[in-house]
């Protein structure tokens, strides 16, 4: 079988396919199971200073090719989380923390209160307020954010961005010039469903992110634009549910992949090595080397 | 899926604080299968399915209040029939149901019932006025009583109901309830855990696998797609029993 | 039967069922099928002052939940587009030109060009250069060619929004601020699919717009935020493709709605008569005008 | 769905303008339906199935041009079977063929042929070098060859080639080919259009009857859904023979 190992945004893995944030990485148990079940690493739920119990529910709601969703950002604060961490490596693989917060301050006082083997700052989650997309649309914000981690941490600073905006590069270059090791792309989009009968909102927050099949089109476009503007490394996600998916992200330039939504899918934790196995099958079948893949679209103008 | 818009039919109080709904929708539910129920407005909460078509309410907080406050021609979302039910093996099976527990194992009893199985029930209740479902227990075989006060049937807890019957006559063994009895049972059953299929509650969020709420230590068990309803040899070991998690993921 | 017929954006229809700009429009044959059909009033093809024979092909893909276009707005220029609208109006219903251009001096020679019932400035499609979302997406560039336009026509002036951006209610004011009668939302999402057998690109240009069910949580609440700020209505498309989906487009806030994609379903032309139908009985079982249904989510904050 | 990839295994020069590609992957067609063929770079254009597994395609310009480049081993992209084929109806039917128009009715003919029908072939040519599937059209029944030059068959157009036949023999009529010569056919079978299927060529872009491109004045019938194959009937008094439009929309 053709090797999937390498270097990921500064993190050796096996394989480039991780969990991706929110899903499954409340607990130290999910995230070793995770990585027992052949991810390459595993991104734990973003977590802040304060203890949150998130949005009330409906948290998600599935909807025509995805789900969407309205966690609101529940955890224990980092306060709580280091063990949960600890428990993930006992799976072997490295465990990244995805950590979020209102300011450059509150976002250091998390990453420099954790051990992690890398960190994952949430500047894209789409609905919770003063957090996430709110701040990391702006450019100023994605690069005094980086900078300030950067600074704080030894470990290898990544970026996660959001698709709500005009022009995600701009963003990926923010967090370039902030000193990021790799971005990541995407995160939901903002969106919404309503109940006819009541005329509701479904989710508790009336409005969440989508997640899913529906929004891979647009993650492979993002992540195309951003191998294309940037030196670091580009991680793709959104919407990866099976080999041929997370190909088709390597092939717009993604040198990793993070698995959401998909862990719903009846093969549950099965799909790592699905993913795995399919795209080493694939890499022998071409007679290529993972590396030739990454951003192979490119070479058609 | 969304969820599907339910209006309720009839409530029927089966206690102060437990009330049983009934709707225009029935579902084909494996006994044990649970519906996430948007209380519309407040919250988004996991229940049992009691009848194809209702499920039964234990009033506990801020949800289950709100529906209370539900009369006949309100309506409900629901999402389901979701997760794994109790699987129906052997010939001679005993229910261990505590408090509103019951609900599940109604359905279960009378499913086994139809089916021919020899079906012993033993439900655990404080006083005897937080009895519920009583005649279709007695519909579907023997009912064992056991009450805190010993206001009906035997004195006790639901274990002590078990002391009267020999574990090792049934081919399986279903149980739903608070943690603690369940536990309990667990650790008296040693040695034939495999034959035991539990509820579990767990914090759910999402129903679907996802957001990792439920999971439980050490293996990451989901409740709420690979249970409710998990056998017990799987529950050994671990948070079972011993520790749960708020809507936060903090221990507690 | 409960009435649906009413004003949208300063036109009379008998249904709020709109023909989508772009789909089956390019022909004033079509044109009258879909009025014919049942359509509450028809959008064109977009229209430019040249003849353009669009992108090459692949134009379109199927993806999950959606479909990708990048048709590149083919036109036979406003000069050879009169005579459709004209047998299009044969229809009995209003026809509202959707013109774009790459400027104000283009959009006003188009607008004042053509004989109209409407006209819907297309300042959202996600992949023609200098045209639409390039142009679209910038508030001052969406207010000086409303304003434009409306100076230069008698008849009701629509603005077509794009949801490439981080907060599409800014364009709908500035379209309001312009003079719109009301704003249509949304335009398809910048996205791509890659084929990975030849690691190509699979849209002619490489990338396009994002269309179908997979958008609709998306355009609702697009829908839903451009309703809460704005006075002038809102007529909502994106994934419509059965009477609840116009219902939940309604009740986020949308007067009117419009189906493209949709129209590729197996019923075809049939939809618009299925979906003024479902929107009927609907309100005829809640006891409803179909007044009281635009933005009933807003009762629930 | 995506563009399948099928990879050539096979290519035949039926005549220098004439090649039929073969493939490794087959459909399931109804003969006259068609493909979206994806020439990597350069385009995507429609052709109809001539094998199960294979297209026959005259080199007019740039897409096909492309494909005359190909190679066995190369690849292309292939979305469908699409569209309405021809259906075969009555026990002795006519097909009426022109050019490359030959592909979809050779395919036809065949399948008439298993069914136990009777089936006599029209086909018009210039010359006697531009005739393709000789053998499988003389395997599924009569054939008769108009050459433009004489140089096979009876000289003359295809309406020459009918005008030894009597049309009233056959239940149905299956056409293919140059608009012309097909719109020249309809008009010698006036009272009998509903009994010709014909096989339209319009510009297609999604093949999905989403863009409009392909819409036939004045109903706006679309032939990429509700086509290629068109009751003869339905195209009285369209555009059909007439004109046609560009890729922007414009007649020409
Ligand atoms: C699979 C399953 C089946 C259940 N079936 C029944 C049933 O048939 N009848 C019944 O009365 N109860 C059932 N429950 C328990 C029921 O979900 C909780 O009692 C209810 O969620 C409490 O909500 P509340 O807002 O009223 O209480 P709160 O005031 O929010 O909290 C009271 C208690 O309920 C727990 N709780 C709150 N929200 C949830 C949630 N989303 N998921 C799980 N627990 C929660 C809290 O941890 C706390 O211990 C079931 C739970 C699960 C997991
Ligand atoms: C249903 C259908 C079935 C067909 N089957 C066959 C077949 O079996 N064999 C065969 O050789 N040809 C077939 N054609 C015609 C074939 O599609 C065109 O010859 C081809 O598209 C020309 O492309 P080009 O780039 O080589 O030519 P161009 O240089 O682009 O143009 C040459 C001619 O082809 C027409 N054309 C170009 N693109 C398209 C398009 N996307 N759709 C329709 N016409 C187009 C132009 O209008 C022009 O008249 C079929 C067409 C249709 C609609
Ligand atoms: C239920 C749920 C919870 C999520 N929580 C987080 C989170 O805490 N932090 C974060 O950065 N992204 C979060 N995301 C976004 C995912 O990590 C991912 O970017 C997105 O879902 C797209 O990928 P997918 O289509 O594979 O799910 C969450 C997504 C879902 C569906
Ligand atoms: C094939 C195709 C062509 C389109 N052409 C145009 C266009 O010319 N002008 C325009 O404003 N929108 C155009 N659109 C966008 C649609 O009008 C509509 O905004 C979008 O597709 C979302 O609606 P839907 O999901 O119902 O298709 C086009 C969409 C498709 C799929
Ligand atoms: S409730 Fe979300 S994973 Fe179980
Ligand atoms: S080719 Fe697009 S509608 Fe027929």
């Amino acid at each position: 079988m053709a090797s999937l190992s390498g270097e990921v945004g500064g993190i050796w893995m096996d394989n480039p396919v991780m969990l991706a944030a929110g899903i499954l990485g409340t607990t130290g148990a999910s995230l070793r199971r995770a990585a027992l079940s052949g991810a390459g690493a595993v991104v734990t739920k973003s977590v802040g200073v304060a203890e949150r119990d998130g949005h009330r529910g409906p948290a998600v709601v599935q909807v025509e090719g995805g789900l969407l969703n309205a966690m609101g950002l529940p955890n224990p604060s980092y306060r709580h989380f280091q063990e949960e961490i600890d428990i993930g490596r006992g799976g072997g693989v490295a465990v990244i923390a995805s950590i979020f917060g209102s300011s450059p301050a509150e976002f250091v006082e998390v990453a420099t209160g954790l051990d992690a083997d890398g960190f994952e700052l949430n500047l894209s989650c789409p609905h919770a307020e003063r957090y996430g997309a709110e701040i990391g649309c702006e450019v100023y914000n994605v690069e005094t954010i980086t900078r300030a981690v950067k600074g704080s941490v030894s470990v290898p600073v990544w970026v996660k961005l959001t698709p709500n905006v005009a022009d995600i590069s701009a963003l990926g270059l923010a967090a370039e010039r902030g000193g990021a090791d790799a971005v990541v792309a995407i995160n939901t989009l903002k969106a919404m469903a309503i109940d006819v009968e009541s005329c509701r909102p479904i989710l508790g927050n009336r409005f969440g992110g989508l997640s899913g099949p529906a929004i891979k089109p647009v993650a492979v476009k993002s992540v195309y634009d951003l191998a294309g503007s940037l030196e670091i490394p580009v991680i793709g996600v959104g919407g990866v549910s099976s080999w041929e998916d997370a190909c088709e992200m390597i092939i717009a330039g993604a040198r990793g992949i993070q698995v959401g939504t998909a862990l719903g899918n009846p093969e549950g934790y099965g799909i790592f090595r699905s993913i795995s196995g399919g795209l080493s099958s694939y890499l022998e079948r071409k007679g290529m080397a993972l590396q030739e893949l990454v951003g192979a679209a490119r070479r058609f103008p | 899926m969304r969820p599907k818009n339910a209006k309720i039919v009839e409530i029927v109080c089966e206690t102060p604080s437990v009330r049983t709904l009934r709707f225009d929708i029935a579902f084909d539910p494996v006994p044990g299968q649970y519906l996430m129920v948007w209380i519309r407005g407040v919250d988004e909460i996991p229940m049992s399915i009691s009848y194809k078509d209702g499920i039964t309410v234990q009033q506990v907080g801020e949800a289950t209040g709100a529906i209370f406050d539900l009369e006949v021609g309100d309506s409900l979302g629901l999402r389901g029939p979701l997760g794994n039910g109790f699987s129906l093996l052997g010939e001679e099976i005993l229910l261990v149901g505590g408090g509103v527990g019951a609900a599940p194992l109604a359905l279960l009893g009378e499913e086994a019932k139809e089916r021919g199985m020899e079906v012993t029930t033993v439900l655990g209740v404080r006083c005897c006025d937080d009895l519920i479902f009583r005649e279709r227990f007695e519909g579907a075989g023997e009912l064992v009583i056991t009450t805190d006060d010993g206001s009906m049937g035997i004195c006790g807890r639901a274990s002590a109901g078990l002391s009267c019957l020999d574990l090792q006559d049934f081919d399986q063994i279903y149980l739903c309830g608070p943690e603690p009895m369940m536990a309990d049972v667990i650790g008296r059953c040693r040695g034939m855990e495999a034959k035991i299929q539990a509820s579990i509650d767990r914090y759910f969020k999402c129903g679907l696998g996802i957001c990792g709420s439920c999971s439980i230590d050490p293996e990451g068990i989901r409740p709420c797609v690979e249970g409710p309803v998990i056998r017990g040899d799987k529950l050994v070991g671990t948070e079972f029993g011993r520790y749960k998690r708020g809507p936060s993921g903090r221990k507690r």
